[in-house]
């Protein structure tokens, strides 16, 4: 197994916080992970992204330029990364803000009402769960329980309380990406 | 037990700073390394006595770390590019009165106030020395948040075995990401009192002095011709790289730090295509790995050089080689990273005549 | 956030909009300056940095002095204050805005040379350059955003971080001890006969904003005479690195910031001009 | 309705919510709005009709988004207007 | 009128700088160049009006030489080793906002403190960049007081015809020393305004801004492609360097600065002796002679670098050479001068095999 | 100059040697302190340095402290310093002195640490270092020789030159306008929270002498208290530079430099030591 | 003669002859002397018997050159003894 | 003509004057000219000396270990100096101060009674004019009147009175090394 993901959005939609778990549950199975952000200055108002990357094997290089999944939160993020997706791959999007979703025919996409799910589920800031939820449901690289424990470790210690309800967003997005059809 | 963390490498450096029994570092404020003087400031005091001190500018960290090596402690800095600019003159200070230190320079896109993001640019400066005179730093260049970690305890072993300062050549990207790192054992702080240490003369032995000024030529003719003479000598102990498939390679990627992983993935890209391409990456900038590029240089068709630079380290590769075999160039500037398909498609265009 | 951008607005505000509008020209009693471009501001929400900048090119348009004004940006939050005061500027390294500054006027020594730095910048780093600008008396205006953190590099302790303070690098509190007092750059500076005006002023409150334009107003008028180094600090806020909202931190600058560092002239010259 | 002797107008596409401006208004005119801009702040409307045009509001306000317009001896109403809605629409976001 | 003085070459050096129409000079005292502030102290602004302001510190020389240069006069800085290490960081900041100004480093004994006396030991820092990122200074060897006072002329031209901090690197002796000085005449002061300089922003244009700051990695690469293009036109268009009995020289040295003076010299002790050596003087040190020493390589047995530091320049020999002759290095340290004896008995040994 | 040395001594002096001398051991009263090495100064007839030197030397010896002290030499005149103390020094480079004190101080707490700079290396280069080392309070002491010149370089204007002062960088005289006032480094440092005591002395008559080395005393034992910064001025001359004789040039410090830098105590701590 | 209580012994090697310690002296007891010492300076000497054991020549002595010995009420007669005579005999000038 | 000659002596006894004098004359016969001084920190007792060259043709190099001519005004000086004079050359030294004379047989050596003929001139500081006179006599390079003229620009307006006095100095060192016979 060897997973080359981009994960993007706005500065505090929790993008880099996805990465991160997937490298920490990933250790957790004893797996090879490198998690590489994008970093700027202090400025309100940009864009993230990070690299992460999960394998059984040594990781060579952790910066490239086509991934095996894009993850995108935000439409700036669809229109960079569109073409970073290797043939065959995989594209989730935040249908939710994204007005222009990828096109592409030969890779799997699928949008996801993330934002307006998080929602309803009345705390906005677990959107980046439900995606991830909805990726692992596409590629089960990761066990779900260890992801969870990956995300006790990302998450302070003072928002514990709030892991039943991030567990639960987990499995809203794996649901979610079942019941609609990748549009190619 | 094997401890193992996802870290930054930032952190990972911090944290081997402290596991190393490091007596103090002194620094300042800069992105992309800031978070080795945070990681400390909550971190280190608490847990080993190690004293962090935040200076008032790189100038003044790096007289610090040149006081406070002078004790014959286990001292460092850290900073980014134009902080290290700032500390040349110290850094040449350093190195003629031969005290043992870390420098850690996580290079940023120059020159000037230049980017953040991650660049190599410092390689000349590192190598061949910023500051004035001939002075040699030991620069190890690590390629993984593992060596981030594991380079500060080889650096302060190196520097008390020959009294030099090192400096860990990284940069942003490498300061920035995370990766698994197996943590080594919390050692001692040092207890043993060096023999030329300034620490307060007792009575039965001569007073020590640190000092680089030898006002007659040949007094200071002879100082360099110590240190010219310890370059040799670690220049025969000190050389390390690393090789990946480069036995039966037809081409050579020189490149160091990450950007050498980067070349990993695109001679894999390569081999997919049948091209058979190795790498070798110097893991020590100085001492130089002049004799296996040559060496190696016997064996293929064409050197590419890939850096975060206009062309750099690739004159020591052209030095190598000694117009054996032809060294060509790659290289991203400002910040930008090159991709294992942009360096692949490099080196098919530059060397292998599309072969591939 | 949302992506979709909502255009109307609410029914409740479109209901009274009344027919004749009083928002015409010639009832303008405060704009944006023209000196100031159109780029928006890339400080945070509620960031003192751009009260200051626009300030500056308030008084840069009312003295109509675009043309013979050049101005020093630092490193710094306010690195890119170039892109949003239209004059010519020079962006100096870390700490050396003095430095840049005295080497302009020293060759153009009719045109009006200003810098802007934060505390770092100025009282951390280029504490040689100020202190030696200022003593040299060289006729150019500092100013000096005191927000007691390093903003730009994600809130470190600063020269004129207040006792017990947290930071990224005091994390357990600013200890005097072995971080030292805050340093009052501006109360040094007011000491040397090189300085003819030396005031600290703040920009969280309308009555300050009219007495920082006022002393900036000053500045800006006493270089013309030659005079020595004006000198002028505004006690300001960081939010993100406080990380307290816009509303909390003004409160948190009046009542821990201003009492550390009292508004005020701490040297105005004999005759005072209006 | 008070006599209105005050207006401004705010750019919202500049606010940044920081509410320095709600703050600073002594006619308690000022109220955050419930809709983003483009850079995803909640941006600051006017509530009341009760502007003095003091001038307040734009002292403080850091991004120089408020123009404040002061009609004397007029008896007119009027409400804060939204700057630039027609130009915004078009705006696409684009890295 | 030929006006010839006897003159210290940082007399000379001063005295050109006042008559090249210099409009400002910043600088920190520091042997074996205070002369220079000293000189122009007394004589420039009297004269021409010319600014002289001795700073604070190099650093803060460094800063000011960056403002007064963004508003496109003739401005100049000099100090000797340990302050030009000191300048690096606003070096870099100078040369990536490409202001054109003149740097002049009066070569000491390094490294650190070192001694007063004369030395090559800051060929790389001037020429590879001590500074961080990647960027070019012109550099220029005067090998005479005459090229003193004339460098500073050409300097300021080339500074301006490149917007490039341009670098005259010479030593203590060439400062000291005394020679006949042929000086040229009084130059007008500047009058025409650059158009990218920070002067004050009339209506009609656009606000100028000097920086090198560019956050965006592919604006900062953009830059330094900039940059990189004008180093090769430089390198087209701006290589400098002197032959001494070249033509049907055995053996060549290279070697730059007064060293070369001293090399000519030996060479001519082995014209006594009956062995052909010629003199290859670099001039320019970037951009340098690769292929003018390439060509000669093809034409001699062997080649002798010779300079006063532990070896720098004779890499780039060695590049220049690429493998096809022998290339041998004498060098002496610290302030020590060779002479011309030692340089013919090295050249005897390490080529010659004992041939003269 | 006479090559061959004269050894006998003039007739007179020979005649009224006495059979019984007093010069016996048990006798002394003063004597070079054994904490100078026999090294013979470089320094110019009549220079101050030697002076503050010896002082240096006979509070270490006084104080038996030789074992524990730590000196750092500045680039100056002084940067052979090491030469003449017989205890562990460092050379700083050019003005680092207090941040190569802070360097070493702060990973031996325990040891005395003072530095030994000049006006040049204190107050123009080092002004950073300085400011910021006795802002932080820092635990060391700093004795700074205001020769109101670069004496190592040969006589350019240093910070402390005075006004209409000829250096050879300043030949029609210190010109205020151009090259600002005097830096008096010693009142501004007084005023910094992290200093404990500060003093400015002299060395040029026998009264100045002892009680410079009663601050230097006081400097070394307010040390062991951990309190703070030390600092104490040596006002001294530079007969070479200043172009006079050492007898005209203490007469000139006497009435051109105390007068611009009065004598005395800037801070005392409130319980008074003796 | 006065009643001497205190002598001095000048290192005349060190002497550097600047005068400091002839100007210091309340006796008047010192002047420089017509002779210069291996390094070419005319070095002082002690020409009245005067002296008390002050110790001010010492004190201002830059070269540390001066070892001051006072005796109380002894009545002994002292001058300057010069020191390292022998010592200086052999002494060759040798760079 | 190429004379290559070092002077050296203590600091202060006009060591580099001396050779400033015959580079200022040289240049008044259209000569080449190169002088290069030892050069030091702020430190007193030390030695001077300087390479001075006067060549009719391009002088290479300025700094050279073998000279025409040594003309030595204190011991150390005669000691260190002594081996640097090419056989046949010439070696001058002040008899005054200098108690061990060079004993090379390859060169001509002449000690000139110099600072004991300054006294008696009452003015010791023209020691060093005997000494320029003296080796001038012996290498007539330079015209005399030329060298008054070098002397000229060395010595400073306030002290052109002095002119007179050394030019008798001048002469006087001429004359003094006719009388006497090289000791080789
Ligand atoms: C030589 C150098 N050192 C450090 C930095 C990193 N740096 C950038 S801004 C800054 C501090 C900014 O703080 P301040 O001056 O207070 O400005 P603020 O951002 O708070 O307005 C630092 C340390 C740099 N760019 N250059
Ligand atoms: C970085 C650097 N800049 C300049 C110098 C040259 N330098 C040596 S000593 C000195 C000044 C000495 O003056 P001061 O500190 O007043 O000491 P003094 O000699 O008067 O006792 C200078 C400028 C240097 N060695 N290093
Ligand atoms: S980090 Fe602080 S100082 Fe910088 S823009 Fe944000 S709030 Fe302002
Ligand atoms: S102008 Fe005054 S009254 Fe009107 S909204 Fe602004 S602050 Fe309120
Ligand atoms: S002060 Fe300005 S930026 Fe802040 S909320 Fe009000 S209008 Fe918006
Ligand atoms: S130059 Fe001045 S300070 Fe230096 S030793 Fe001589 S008299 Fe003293
Ligand atoms: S001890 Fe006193 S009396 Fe005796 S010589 Fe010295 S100064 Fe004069
Ligand atoms: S004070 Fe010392 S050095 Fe000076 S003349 Fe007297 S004994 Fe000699
Ligand atoms: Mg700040
Ligand atoms: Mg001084």
């Amino acid at each position: 197994m060897n997973e080359e993901i981009i994960i993007a959005g706005f500065g505090g939609q929790g993008v880099l916080s996805m990465g991160m778990i997937l490298c920490y549950a990933g250790m957790i199975e004893n797996k090879e992970v490198s998690w590489m952000p994008s970093y700027g200055p202090e400025m309100r108002g940009g864009t993230a992204n990070c690299i992460t990357i999960v394998s059984d094997s040594k990781i060579s290089s952790p910066i490239i330029s086509k991934f095996d999944t894009v993850i995108a939160l935000n439409q700036p993020s669809v229109d960079k990364f569109e073409k970073a997706v290797n043939p065959g791959g995989l594209f989730i999007y935040d249908s939710t803000n994204i007005i222009n979703p990828p096109t592409r025919e030969d890779i799997e996409i699928f949008g996801i009402d993330a934002s307006n799910e998080a929602a309803r589920m009345d705390n906005t800031k677990v959107m980046n769960m439900i995606m991830l939820g909805a990726f692992l449901k596409k590629k089960p690289i990761i066990e779900t329980h260890n992801i969870i424990e990956g995300l006790k470790k990302v998450l302070p210690e003072r928002y514990h309380h709030l892991l039943p309800l991030n567990e639960k967003a987990l499995n809203r997005g794996m649901e979610m990406i079942e019941e609609i059809t990748a549009t190619v | 037990m094997k401890e193992l963390r996802l870290m930054k490498g930032n952190e990972a450096l911090a944290e081997a700073a402290i596991r190393s029994g490091c007596d103090a570092y002194f620094g300042y404020p800069i992105t992309p390394q800031s978070e080795v003087l945070e990681y400390l400031s909550k971190e280190a005091n608490v847990r080993t006595g190690m004293v962090i001190l935040q200076a008032e500018s790189e100038v003044a960290s790096i007289n610090m770390v040149y006081g406070a090596a002078g004790t014959g402690k286990r001292i460092m800095t850290s900073s980014s590019s134009p902080g290290i600019s700032l500390m040349q003159e110290g850094i040449s200070y350093i190195a003629c009165a031969e005290l043992p230190c870390l420098l850690v320079n996580v290079n940023r896109g120059g020159p000037g106030l230049g980017t953040i993001q991650p660049s190599q640019g410092d390689y000349f400066q590192s190598v061949k020395g910023g500051g004035h005179g001939d002075y040699k730093l030991i620069v190890l260049a690590p390629s993984t948040v593992q060596e981030m970690s594991d380079f500060v305890k080889l650096s302060f072993e190196l520097a008390f075995k020959y009294n030099n300062p090192v400096m860990i050549l990284t940069d942003g990207a490498l300061g920035q990401m995370m990766e698994k790192v197996e943590l080594f054992e919390q050692q001692e702080r040092k207890t043993n009192i060096e023999p030329w240490a300034t620490v307060g003369k007792p009575k039965d032995r001569e007073r020590n002095i640190i000092t680089s000024l030898h006002i007659q030529p040949d007094k200071m003719e002879e100082i360099n011709l110590k240190l010219q003479a310890k370059y040799r000598e670690i220049e025969k102990n000190e050389i390390r790289f690393e090789e990946t498939n480069c036995e039966d390679a037809e081409y050579l990627i020189v490149a160091y730090g990450l950007v050498a992983r980067i070349c990993v993935k695109a001679a894999q890209l390569a081999a997919d295509k049948g091209l058979k391409v190795g790498v070798l990456r110097p893991i020590s900038l100085f001492p130089f790995p002049y004799e296996k590029i040559n060496e190696l240089a016997g064996k293929v068709n064409g050197i590419l050089d890939v850096e975060m630079n206009a062309g750099q380290m690739v004159e020591d590769v052209r030095l190598a080689v000694n117009g054996k075999v032809p060294v060509e160039f790659y290289g991203r500037m400002g910040g930008v990273v090159p991709t294992p398909e942009e360096i692949l498609e490099n080196l098919e265009k530059k060397l292998a005549g599309g072969k591939a | 956030m949302n992506e979709k951008r909502m255009i109307e607005e609410d029914q409740h505000f479109e209901d009274v909009i009344a027919e004749e509008s009083i928002c015409i020209q010639e009832n303008i009693v405060y704009e944006k300056p023209d000196t100031l471009t159109d780029t928006p501001f890339h400080y945070c929400p509620g960031c003192g940095h751009g009260v200051a900048h626009r300030l500056i090119a308030e008084v840069i348009s009312e003295l109509n002095i675009q043309e013979e004004t050049i101005g020093v940006a630092p490193v710094g939050c306010a690195v890119f204050a170039y892109n949003y005061l239209n004059i010519d500027m020079t962006e100096a390294a870390h700490g050396r805005a003095s430095a840049v500054a005295t080497g302009i006027k020293r060759v153009l020594p009719e045109k009006y040379v200003f810098t802007y730095q934060g505390d770092g910048d100025l009282a951390a780093i280029g504490t040689a350059e100020t202190l030696h600008t200022c003593n040299r008396g060289e006729n150019v205006l500092i100013i000096f955003i005191n927000n007691a953190t390093y903003g730009m590099t994600g809130g470190q302790m600063a020269p004129t971080t207040l006792p017990n303070m947290k930071s990224t690098t005091s994390p357990f509190g600013r200890d005097i001890a072995t971080m030292g007092h805050p340093l009052k750059m501006t109360d040094l500076v007011a000491q040397l006969p090189g300085t003819y005006y030396v005031t600290r002023q703040a920009v969280h409150k309308p009555g300050n904003v009219r007495k920082a334009k006022k002393a900036i107003m000053n500045g800006f008028k006493y270089q013309k005479e030659n005079k020595g180094t004006c000198f002028i600090e505004i006690v300001s806020n960081c939010p993100s690195n406080w990380k307290m909202t816009p509303r909390e931190s003004n409160k948190w600058l009046e009542e821990n910031m201003i009492p550390y560092y009292p508004l005020g002239d701490l040297k105005i010259p004999n005759v005072k001009e209006n | 309705m008070a006599k209105v002797k005050g207006d401004i107008v705010i750019d919202i596409e500049k606010c940044k919510g920081c509410e320095l401006c709600i703050e600073a208004c002594p006619q308690e005119s000022l109220e955050t709005s419930r809709q983003v801009n483009q850079k995803g702040y909640l941006y600051i409307v006017k509530i009341e009709d009760n502007c003095t045009g003091c001038v307040n509001c734009a002292l403080v306000c850091p991004e120089g988004a408020i123009t404040v317009y002061r009609k004397v001896d007029k008896k007119k109403e009027h409400v804060a207007k939204i700057t630039n809605v027609t130009k915004d629409i078009n705006i696409t976001v684009n890295e």
